[in-house]
């Protein structure tokens, strides 16, 4: 089957991150940014419970009062800082974390995020994810490029309940990257043996073509 | 001589009385006043509004769930959107015997700032255009819309520190501040669980996080071990 | 000629103050309440600076990093704490100190508090107290019960732009105490040497005599 | 690898421009970037809209009046209702030559914080029934007023810590904290006067008052002896 694995949309994810930006990586797919992260450079990780500078899931020592927003015990970089909930997301809603990496349920053509609440299962949960959605600089979504049995999640208009309206700069999934223009979604790249047609036929609005679309470097 | 230490989380708990509203500081394993939340357990205290960030993920909220403690959750995350595993409260909550307000993380915490604060309300653009703006007043400014968010604030709180002296005085540990340091200025009745207590002084003043003026009582109590929520 | 001094006056609000009380004392006259307080009480004093537990002010070593809200070198009691200007408003405004005692040009009978600007001389500055009197549980006033000539500071209305609308819970002067109450100003103490009469004359609005009005113990 | 250090506190203002807006950390001779404040002097810029809680009060700023550098300010405390000495601040206010604007200090400091914590404005009694409500919109809120301040942001904050790391994360010292770490989230740039700039690693992540994040330049000067005011 063609597209990413998980691993590889994180790879991609990280080619998007740059020395000095403060990053939060959201629960689930976004979490597995970290191990991608381009050595040497100082990428400084964002948690939501109050955490500055983190570094790699720790497997072995388990410290309950140091976690990420996921729960997952972390490591701590030189030059790390905690502080509480109020100033976590004053830096958060306050614009003062460059990316945030998101999950996606749904992800409209104007860049409507919809990622918090399954209505068929009469669940979901907000946690940080509004306001990273609508205080980050720049809102990554990492997701699949489709639901079961091939449904876009990329669609004209979000079906499931909003995250944030307008909030999505970039959409990288197993098939595809792709910017949200004011003027509408731009195919930038496509995974390898994946081609813009193929793209298109499982995405619901329409894709312009970058004059520079290519195959993701990886 | 100021004393506010206690012998014991039941003790410490003595007034807490069926329809309390109540905040428990932890995010996730995190600073989680599980001593506390158990003692709360033992009392059998109902009709309970509970106000924490999570419910049922590594935090021992769901044990209040047992004997249905509960009336009404406002939390920013208690049902999972995949249904891997489903705790009490999701269990209850999916059959309608408990209430439940969500809130996103960042406004949660405004909220409860707000109402220790003296602020009458705080403005947002966090949930406009969402399920989160119904029934809110909305402010417009220059142009902007804002939500206009209003103070949360509490009966007591129980919240988890590492260490105390014993005229209140908390600090923390790590991730372990989370919402503890706001919930202790929003409540009635703080309650703190610690895990050490100092002779005042023994806290570094630059290292006090919460002072002492907004702590009613302090009871040491061995944490209780918690595993990886993973 | 008859009334406190500004010590027996600090001396007199000293005696407002009881043990696990945190208490902010104004620039000025109420600043000296710091060196009466009762022996052995562990009361809170603090300073919208960002301390909380301050002792006596230092004549000696002057640290320019420990000083009072009136720009004074102070000493450290056990169990004080640091914090910012943000959180030390949000413990004034939020209603978590105990006692405010601040100094005043006026008081009217319903509580009215100007105690910030000089219209004759073109000056005054707000510093922190309108949030202690907005924000503080009690507010206690301390001053002279008459400007110069004589001239009442107890008015009926205050001809001075306000710190905040009834605001006021005593009034402790020179010549005596006086409550506010909703139903108007309760003389309850005078100083020694003075009487009831005395203290009318030179009060504008008219005072309801306590049933237990005595002498100041001083 | 990040390193946000400057050689000297001229170097990091280089980019300061007539008509800046700029907020400066500090109380009185508490936490007071005096050597930005003389570095601002000798640049010489010019129609500066300052921003501190205080100036002429042992804090330097009033050198700023030497050479007309202001042409607003907004502060908490800047002129004296006692007329026993006159700062060149207060003699240029009196005669026109500077524009004043007073803010409370709880609402002072908040406006500043709402303007770093993305909020569109916050809700407060301070102020009611004051010179202070002029102007202002009144929002009320189940039968009580508020009224409604809004956020106070600068085009650079000049703030003093006591130590740094070249990621610009800082440590305060004592009442030395006061408006810096507001003011550090609320300003375009960011500049940070310390008195030790130590590795990475070398504060505790505990301890840190700013994280690095807001910090644009740190530069290690010796601290201007002061004066006690009083």
């Amino acid at each position: 089957m063609a597209g990413l694995s998980r691993e590889l949309i994180a790879l991609r994810v990280a080619r998007e991150l740059r020395e000095g930006m403060v990053v939060n990586l959201g629960i689930g797919l976004p979490t597995l940014v970290s191990s991608f992260l381009p050595p040497g450079a100082e990428i400084l990780l964002q948690a939501e419970d109050g955490i500055l500078g983190y570094g790699a899931i720790s497997e072995q020592d388990f410290d309950p009062d140091l976690i990420n927003a996921g729960g997952q015990p972390v490591t701590l970089l030189p030059g790390a800082s905690f502080f509480d909930s109020a100033a976590s997301f004053a830096m958060i809603r306050g614009g003062h974390v460059d990316v945030a990496v998101l999950g996606g349920l749904e992800v409209s053509e104007r860049g409507d995020l919809a990622n918090w609440y399954l209505p068929e299962r009469g669940g979901g949960s907000i946690g940080g994810a509004m306001d990273l959605a609508c205080g980050a600089r720049r809102v990554i979504v990492a997701m699949t490029h489709t639901a079961r049995e091939d449904r876009p999640r990329i669609r004209t208009r979000c079906a499931y309940p909003l995250t944030a309206p307008a909030c999505v700069d970039l959409i990288i999934t197993d098939l595809a990257v792709i910017e949200v223009r004011p003027e509408g979604l731009l195919l930038t790249e496509v995974a390898p043996g994946v081609d813009a047609a193929f793209v298109q036929a499982r995405t619901e609005p329409e894709l312009r073509l970058s004059p520079d679309l290519r195959e993701m470097e990886l | 001589m100021i004393d506010k230490t206690f012998a014991s989380p039941d003790d410490a708990l003595h007034d807490v009385a069926d329809g309390a509203t109540i905040m428990f500081g932890g995010f996730v394993s995190a600073g989680t006043p599980s001593n506390l939340i158990l003692a709360l357990q033992r009392r059998g205290t109902r009709d309970i509004t509970g106000i924490a960030n999570n419910i049922g993920l590594g935090d021992l909220l769901d044990v209040l769930c047992e004997k249905r403690q509960l009336a009404k959750f406002i939390a920013t995350f208690a049902v999972r959107a995949s249904g891997a595993r489903k705790s009490l409260f999701e269990e209850q909550y999916a059959r309608g015997e408990v209430a439940l307000e969500l809130v996103p993380q960042g406004t949660f915490v405004e909220r409860i700032r707000a109402a220790g604060a003296g602020l009458g309300g705080v403005l947002t653009r966090v949930g406009l255009g969402t399920m989160v703006e119904e029934g809110k007043r909305t402010i417009n400014i220059d142009g902007a819309d804002y939500l206009l968010e209003l103070p949360l604030r509490a009966d007591f709180a129980f919240i988890k520190a590492y260490r105390a002296d014993r005229m209140g005085n908390l600090a923390y540990r790590m991730a372990g501040r989370n919402f503890n340091p706001a919930m202790a200025t929003a409540a009635d009745v703080v309650i703190a669980e610690v895990e050490q207590i100092v002779e005042p002084g023994g806290i570094d003043p630059e290292s006090v996080g919460t002072p002492g003026v907004y702590v009613d009582r302090v009871v040491r109590c061995d944490p209780v071990p918690v595993r990886w929520y993973g």
